[in-house]
């Protein structure tokens, strides 16, 4: 299976493709210790690109710098060649950049359909004056986000959950839910924190299918932090791998999986051969 | 009697106005403001010294005032944004107290502790009366009822949906390319606004305003309208600060039939009444009388409305 | 004059800083900014003047008294107020804290009246030094705001109760997980914290007048207190006193001392925009 | 086979209105590990937390050693022996590691230094870091305190909620090891977890839960082999 | 819950609750009764001196009542706490102008709150009787409606700066509670001892603070002779406790409702000392002496009862010019107030019953009051009240100067 699945995914013979997101030299520290050091890495447009390392790594911190939720102290980060290092997050997901977090965060107190109604940028209706000048556009736009979520919800199979509030949810369906979130989204960079955590394996099928599906459909671009090495050698090439805040190696996940260094810090001896 | 219910009802509705600025502010968005008796001041005082001191039209100046309101509350918004609810309530607490100090203080300007005197009132000169109370109580509703359709809408609209996912988790909603900054701002100025305008309105009824008027007891008042109403729900907090004012005058009644307290205790009991009642109602209704509804969209089967019916 | 502002600013930190710990503490645990702080320093200087000066006890007996029945009242008020609410949000507490702290603000006033009181004992003349000017009774003040931030620390960090409410305050189902019964902790809490405000009642109508707003009066600093350290830190909440106590004193060489208040608040502001989470808070970071 | 160490007959519990477990009934046995797996939101974590006392049963009873222990609050069950690691916030972030294993001795602190000892040579990196808030330790590292925790009382029974979510490989394999050699000192361990087939691999017994019930109980090794478990719940990749 | 039925709750229930509250007195009030409003700070700033007020209210409308009332009319007196704040004092005015048809409201403290309500009382034509200092309030008043028992503060002021001076005082420094009350005081007092006296500018401090040290180390900073504090009870006991503790040996300066048995017992032995001002009582008056018999309270040297006896007087008066004047119209009410007040030959009464009697015997009458002697002004303040500078000594206010109008 995890063959089969390598396959369909884009090879690493694409490296020539144009580079989408690119980083160079993040750092930052929490209270003196490093957590990313150096840091650099780059996504060609149509990759699905792993991240892996063992716990602390500093993975999920990279997600935080590259998104802009926690500033870094040094490094760029560029989208589509843009250096957007000093933007708002929210500047960087109307580029075009999405991520989801280790820990499902979905709106509680809302509902999964107002979860993904919410999600499509710049709504018209969430800007205060045509709200009040231009209440039928507001209406149009508002009935085609409807009807975009209602095809999302079959997609994602949460189409009998859609009045329930998200706080009621499954861990399982949560993970779900923010997936299907980006597929509101007009995005073409999404990144994803561990999506197959304490998600079951039958469910990761159909997780690991609407990845598939977003990537080769649709062109979208994915970094995934994951540590399911069945995930990640599904899906994933190139596949980086971070230690202690730093690079350590990219390269395809067969290649990875040899190197001593990996298997010493993070693989163990269960993927060893 | 009927003068005295209109009166009361005239109140009610600078209640109201000021618990629908709160509620979009902290019910929809989440931003707490414990500073409301300073906005409430700011349109008060801007109001009233735009028509006494610069000799400004009262139509002119009532208006002005919710500027001014908007303004302050877009500059206390930008300021303070990333604070953490409960810090956010100390610095808008804060913030009135400035405002009251200012207004006690800079006495050149504002009369200081011996009160400004207003003489303008709006269309005081079209009525009698008698009948200029109705007017007024007419006026208050209506800007009661422009409030109300402004949070209504701004509810039920994409923009409340993106206000409640703030409320939520803001850091999900700037991640998710919602401008997180400019929709609370935005929000803030326009419940400062509002304030800003029962201000105005509060100071040419009472013809009479100084610092003492606005302590942070009026926004606890307003803090309990919405609690007890229900936050999120506009039409509840309608109802919550109706159940306010009525339990703060209605115990005033007490005294006519208790005859055997004194006015010291009997006051004493009335703010113990008032402290009960709000702790029981929210043992009992902990949402408040009417919780935020459940937002359903397009559900009846042809109509193919996809506004929010935000009915539970 | 300078000086004489120093020791001004540390009385009131010492003043400040027992009851911004005992809040911190309580914060820590019950989650929500309790202002019903107010009402129970308040009840605390009357159950002293009860003591003193009704019973005739002696002022150190009034005080061990009044902190007891302190303690008890707040306890109580956790039975009969905050605890069947557990799971409210914070802002719903801290109305129903404001609600409370008006409810006991007004029992007392139906007992007492609105009248000025104090403890029988004579106002004491400074001792001078070196230009400065401070009473015995004051240096017992911070002698004895010392004794109990260094009893808190000992407290928490080497006995097995308050090993427990830190554990307690940091993560209550695990606490309970790991055999804590935090039902009794979270009592234990609410009398210790209970007891520091007796005191600080004790101290305050020392050093100020008995009086229902007494306990109001000093509301908003302690809160700035706890703040400014970190809400949740009774570590921080020291620091945050002493800092509060000397804003509040030297802001009469820069600003007309009617701005006094405003400016303990303006000083909150800027300090929280430059550190949003206080100068001991540490931010927290969501996976 | 001896009588169970851990007995749960018949017991619903949720949150709210509704019930989340219907009539779930299961056994863990002295020295032997059993393995509850299924689908997200199949009701595993309320199972183990309404044994841990972290939910209250609503019916349904629940013997350790004999005893009934249905209906006790979570520190109650932690004195009768039952040691129970939750899944997420399993650390008391702001205490050092030390300190956190005393608080998992609360229940019983004799023979305290021995046991530290024991939890040290299990975990070599708490006693290097033993002055260190467990908050400001890697993911895997604090895993180890919530064990070392749970490990500071000699428990009877040992439930552990998914103890290798957010591991990397190499610390999962490391966990499975630590819960076999704890296992095999005689305590009965009880754990759910999403990594079925490793987890089915150092059991002994398995529950496959759906929908709030048990719906197939065996042991491990035919668990592993039986072909609708591996299609529905451990992914097709046999 | 369908809208309809929400909008409905609102209407149902807010209009429920205020007919139920507000009806229901107004049909237990007999129609032909006078009804007399008393608003009294009962908590907050005037605390300690509202219920006194209204105490003294409520005795003359018993005593009145059980002599067969005015114009033969019971009264009906309703009691509101304004809280000592202008915000719930203006709806207070408002019931009792609207529900209970008050023709006056009597016993409003501090000037905000007499002035917050004077709107709504000039609009409805229903006199005041206060106890405020603030110069506005003759300004203010455009109808002639407004009785003012206090003297003005800078009149205050200027009469406990000159008994200062006289005690050989040289130099000043001066701080004040920060109201309006205070303020007109200080300037009346830097007027009498000149500019030049005064070593640092006066400032004011606010009340409910956690600490009054900053200021008081400014106040005494350059150790003046004498300072002078105009304040309340609350804050000045704070302020002198701390004033004591710095070591200040120099004279203090305040006014005397500061300085009650309260203050005395709250500071003990310290209080020895201060010298402390305020238009006081005639004690030599008949009608003082009344009061504190019908008070029950205890006869002492000092002026401890400021407002229970301008409480006294305020009710008095409005019953005596009700009954001369013949009528509730409250601008014939109030021209009689003059009548019965003010004016040389007339018989001399020191309570209601006197004056009742002697107006229904025909008489011309000048009420001599506990407060004051009780004269006004053409815009309605009281004139001619006696001045006098106290001393504490053994814990008891001693006379040392008095300036008698």
């Amino acid at each position: 299976m995890a063959e089969a699945a390598r396959v369909q995914a884009p090879s690493a013979q694409s490296r020539d493709a144009t580079i989408v997101l690119q980083a160079e030299g993040l750092e930052r520290s929490f209270g003196g210790v490093r957590a990313v050091d150096s840091m650099g890495f780059t996504l060609r447009e149509g990759s699905i690109t792993g991240l892996i390392g063992p716990n602390g790594a500093g993975k999920s911190t990279v997600f935080n710098l590259v998104t802009g939720v926690i500033k870094p102290q040094a490094g760029t980060v560029r989208l589509f060649g843009e250096d957007i290092s000093r933007l708002p997050t929210y500047e960087r997901a109307r580029r075009g950049m999405i991520r989801t977090f280790q820990l499902s965060r979905e709106f509680g107190g809302l509902t999964v359909l107002e979860n993904l109604m919410l999600s499509p940028q710049q709504q018209l209706g969430e800007k205060l004056v045509p709200l009040f000048s231009a209440q039928r556009r507001v209406h149009e736009a508002e009935q085609a986000v409807y009807a975009r979520a209602l095809e999302v919800m079959e997609i994602s199979r949460l189409g009998d959950l859609r009045d329930e509030y998200a706080s009621n949810l499954s861990g399982g369906q949560k993970k779900l839910l923010e997936l299907a979130r980006t597929l509101m989204i007009d995005c073409s960079v999404i990144l994803l924190d561990e999506p197959g955590a304490g998600v079951n394996p039958a469910l990761m099928t159909t997780l690991r299918e609407m990845i598939l599906e977003l990537n080769k459909d649709h062109g979208k671009t994915f970094l995934i932090v994951e540590h399911d090495m069945d995930l990640i050698a599904a899906l994933c090439d190139p596949v980086i791998v971070m230690t202690e805040g730093r690079h350590l190696l990219e390269a395809g996940f067969d290649e990875i999986r040899k190197d001593k260094r990996v298997i010493e810090a993070y693989l163990g001896g269960a993927h060893d051969g | 009697m009927s003068a005295y219910l209109i009166s009361m009802a005239t109140y009610v509705g600078f209640f109201m106005i000021l618990a629908i600025a709160l509620n979009l502010q902290w019910g929809m968005t989440g931003m707490v403001n414990f500073g409301i008796a300073g906005f409430y001041a700011l349109g008060a005082y801007s109001s009233g010294l735009l028509t006494v001191k610069a000799g400004w039209p009262v139509g002119f100046a009532m208006p002005a005032a919710a500027v001014v309101g908007i303004a302050a509350g877009a500059l206390v918004a930008l300021l303070s944004i990333r604070l953490r609810e409960d810090f956010l309530a100390i610095v808008t607490l804060g913030f009135g107290e400035l405002i009251r100090l200012i207004a006690l203080n800079e006495d050149e300007i504002t009369e200081g502790p011996r009160g400004l005197k207003i003489d303008a009132r709006p269309f005081a000169d079209m009525f009698d009366r008698t009948t200029y109370p109705i007017v007024y109580l007419a006026m208050v509703l209506a800007v009661v009822a422009l409030a109300f359709f402004i949070a209504e809408r701004i509810r039920r609209s994409p923009m409340g949906r993106s206000l409640r996912a703030i409320r939520e988790d803001d850091v999900v909603a700037e991640v998710l390319g919602k401008n997180v900054l400019r929709h609370r701002v935005q929000v803030f100025a326009i419940g400062a606004g509002f304030m800003g305008a029962a201000g105005a309105l509060y100071a040419h009824y009472v013809q009479n305003i100084s610092p003492e008027v606005f302590m942070p007891m009026v926004a606890i008042f307003i803090w309990m309208s919405v609690i007890v109403g229900g936050a999120g729900n506009n039409w509840g907090l309608l109802l919550g600060a109706g159940i306010v004012m009525a339990i703060l005058e209605g115990s005033r009644f007490m005294g006519d039939f208790i005859d055997f307290l004194d006015a010291e205790k009997l006051s004493a009991i009335r703010v113990i009444l008032i402290g009960v009642l709000l702790i029981i109602i929210l043992r009992v209704r902990p949402r408040g009388l009417m919780p935020e509804p459940r937002f359903r969209y397009g559900r009846s089967p042809g109509g193919g409305s996809s506004t929010a019916d935000a009915q539970s | 004059m300078n000086m004489q502002l120093f020791v001004n600013g540390i009385v009131n930190a010492a003043l400040i800083a027992p009851p911004a710990i005992a809040f911190s503490l309580l914060f820590g645990v019950m989650r929500f900014p309790n202002f019903a702080i107010g009402g129970y320093i308040t009840a605390g200087a009357f159950a002293a003047y009860a003591f003193n000066v009704q019973l005739g006890l002696p002022l150190l007996a009034s005080a061990v008294a009044a902190m007891a029945l302190t303690g008890f009242i707040v306890w109580l008020s956790d039975i009969i107020v905050f605890k069947p609410m557990r799971g409210h949000g914070p802002v719903t507490l801290l109305v129903v804290s404001i609600a409370l702290t008006l409810i006991l603000e007004h029992i007392i006033r139906i007992i007492y009246s609105a009248e000025v009181r104090g403890f029988d004992i004579p106002l004491q003349r400074p001792v001078k030094f070196a230009g400065i000017r401070i009473t015995y009774e004051q240096m017992d003040i911070i002698a004895l705001a010392l004794a109990v931030a260094v009893a808190t620390h000992l407290l928490l960090r080497f006995t097995n109760i308050g090993k427990a409410m830190r554990a307690t305050a940091d993560n209550p189902v695990l606490a309970e997980v790991r055999g804590i019964n935090t039902g009794l902790v979270i009592g234990f809490t609410w009398l210790f914290c209970g007891a520091l405000f007796g005191l600080t009642g004790v101290l305050a109508g020392l050093d100020l007048v008995i009086e229902p707003l007494l306990g109001w009066n000093l509301t908003i600093p302690i809160f700035a207190a706890a703040i400014l350290g970190g809400i949740g830190s009774p570590y921080g909440a020291m620091l945050g006193a002493v800092m509060v106590g000397m804003a509040e004193e030297l802001t009469v060489l820069v600003l007309p001392s009617s701005y006094k208040v405003g400016v303990g608040f303006m000083i909150i502001a800027v300090l929280l925009l430059a550190r949003p989470h206080g100068l001991l808070g540490q931010p927290e970071i969501r996976k | 086979m001896a009588d169970a160490l851990l007995k749960v007959t018949d017991v619903c519990a949720g949150y709210g209105r509704g019930d989340i477990i219907h009539e779930v009934s299961l056994e863990a046995h002295a020295g032997q590990i059993a393995t509850i797996i299924g689908p997200n939101g199949a009701g595993k974590s309320t199972v183990i937390k309404t044994i841990a006392g972290v939910l209250r049963r609503r019916t349904g009873s629940i013997i350790v050693d004999g005893q009934e222990i249905g209906g006790l609050g979570a520190s109650d069950v932690a004195r009768r022996g039952v040691s129970f690691v939750p899944q997420e916030a399993n650390v008391f972030r702001q205490l050092t590691v030390t300190e956190n294993l005393q608080m998992g001795a609360w229940t019983d602190r004799a023979n305290y230094s021995e046991r530290l000892a024991r939890v040290h040579g299990l975990f070599p990196v708490l006693k290097e870091r033993a002055t260190t808030r467990a908050g400001n330790l890697s993911g895997g590292q604090r895993q180890m305190v919530a064990f070392g925790m749970a490990l500071m009382v000699d428990p009877q029974v040992l439930l552990l909620d998914e103890p290798s979510a957010g591991l990397s490989p190499v610390m999962v394999e490391q966990m499975f090891d630590t819960v076999r050699e704890v296992n095999a000192t005689g305590i009965a361990v009880l754990m759910v977890e999403q990594n079925a087939i490793q987890a089915l691999r150092i059991s002994h017994h398995g529950y496959v839960m759906a929908a709030g019930q048990i719906v197939l109980a065996d042991n491990a090794a035919n668990l592993l082999d039986n072909e609708e478990v591996s299609e529905l719940y451990l992914g097709t990749r046999a | 819950m369908s809208r309809n039925i929400t909008r409905r709750t609102v209407l149902k229930s807010g209009a429920a609750t205020f007919a139920a509250a507000t009806m229901a007195p107004a049909i237990l009030r007999a129609a032909d009764d006078i009804n007399v409003g008393s608003l009294t700070p009962n908590t907050g700033g005037g605390g300690p001196f509202g219920p006194k007020i209204t105490a003294s209210h409520k005795r003359v409308v018993e005593l009145v009542n059980s002599q067969g009332g005015v114009l033969g009319r019971q009264i009906n007196l309703t009691q509101e706490n304004s809280e000592t704040n202008p915000e719930s004092a203006v709806r207070a005015a408002d019931k009792l102008i609207n529900v209970n048809g008050v023709i006056g409201i009597l016993g409003t403290w501090s000037s905000s709150v007499t002035l917050g309500i004077m709107p709504k009382c000039q609009e409805a034509g229903v006199i005041q009787m206060c106890t405020s200092s603030s110069a506005d309030i003759p300004v203010r008043d455009e109808k002639g409606l407004v009785f003012n028992f206090q003297a003005l503060s800078p009149v205050w002021g200027r009469a406990i700066a000159s008994l200062a001076l006289r005690r050989g005082f040289n130099t000043f420094n001066l701080m004040a509670l920060n109201n309006d009350f205070t303020r007109s005081m200080m300037d009346g007092f830097v007027e009498i001892v000149g500019a030049d006296k005064v070593m640092i500018d006066p400032f004011y401090y606010n009340g409910n603070q956690s600490s009054y040290r900053s200021e008081v180390s400014q106040l005494i900073e350059s150790n003046p002779d004498a300072v002078f504090i105009p304040s309340y009870v609350t804050d000045f006991t704070a302020v002198y406790k701390e004033i004591f503790r710095q070591g200040y040996e120099g004279q203090v300066i305040t006014v005397s409702i500061s300085t009650g048995s309260k203050f005395k017992e709250a500071v003990g032995e310290a209080a020895n000392g201060i010298i402390h001002g305020l238009p006081v009582p005639p004690i030599s008056s008949e009608a003082y002496r009344q009061y504190v018999e019908e008070a029950e309270l205890e006869q002492m040297d000092g002026v401890q009862h400021p407002f229970g006896t301008a409480g006294r007087d305020q009710m008095s008066t409005l019953l005596l010019a009700v009954e001369k004047a013949g009528t509730t119209d409250t601008a014939q009410v109030a021209k009689a107030m003059w009548d019965v007040t003010t004016g040389e030959g007339k018989k001399t009464v020191y309570n209601i019953t006197d004056g009742l009697a002697a107006i229904r015997a025909g008489e011309e009458i000048n009420y001599s009051g506990a407060s004051s002697s009780v004269e006004f002004d053409a815009e309605g303040m009281v004139l001619g009240r006696d001045f006098q500078l106290a001393e504490i000594k053994g814990g008891a206010d001693v006379v040392i100067e008095r300036l008698e109008y």
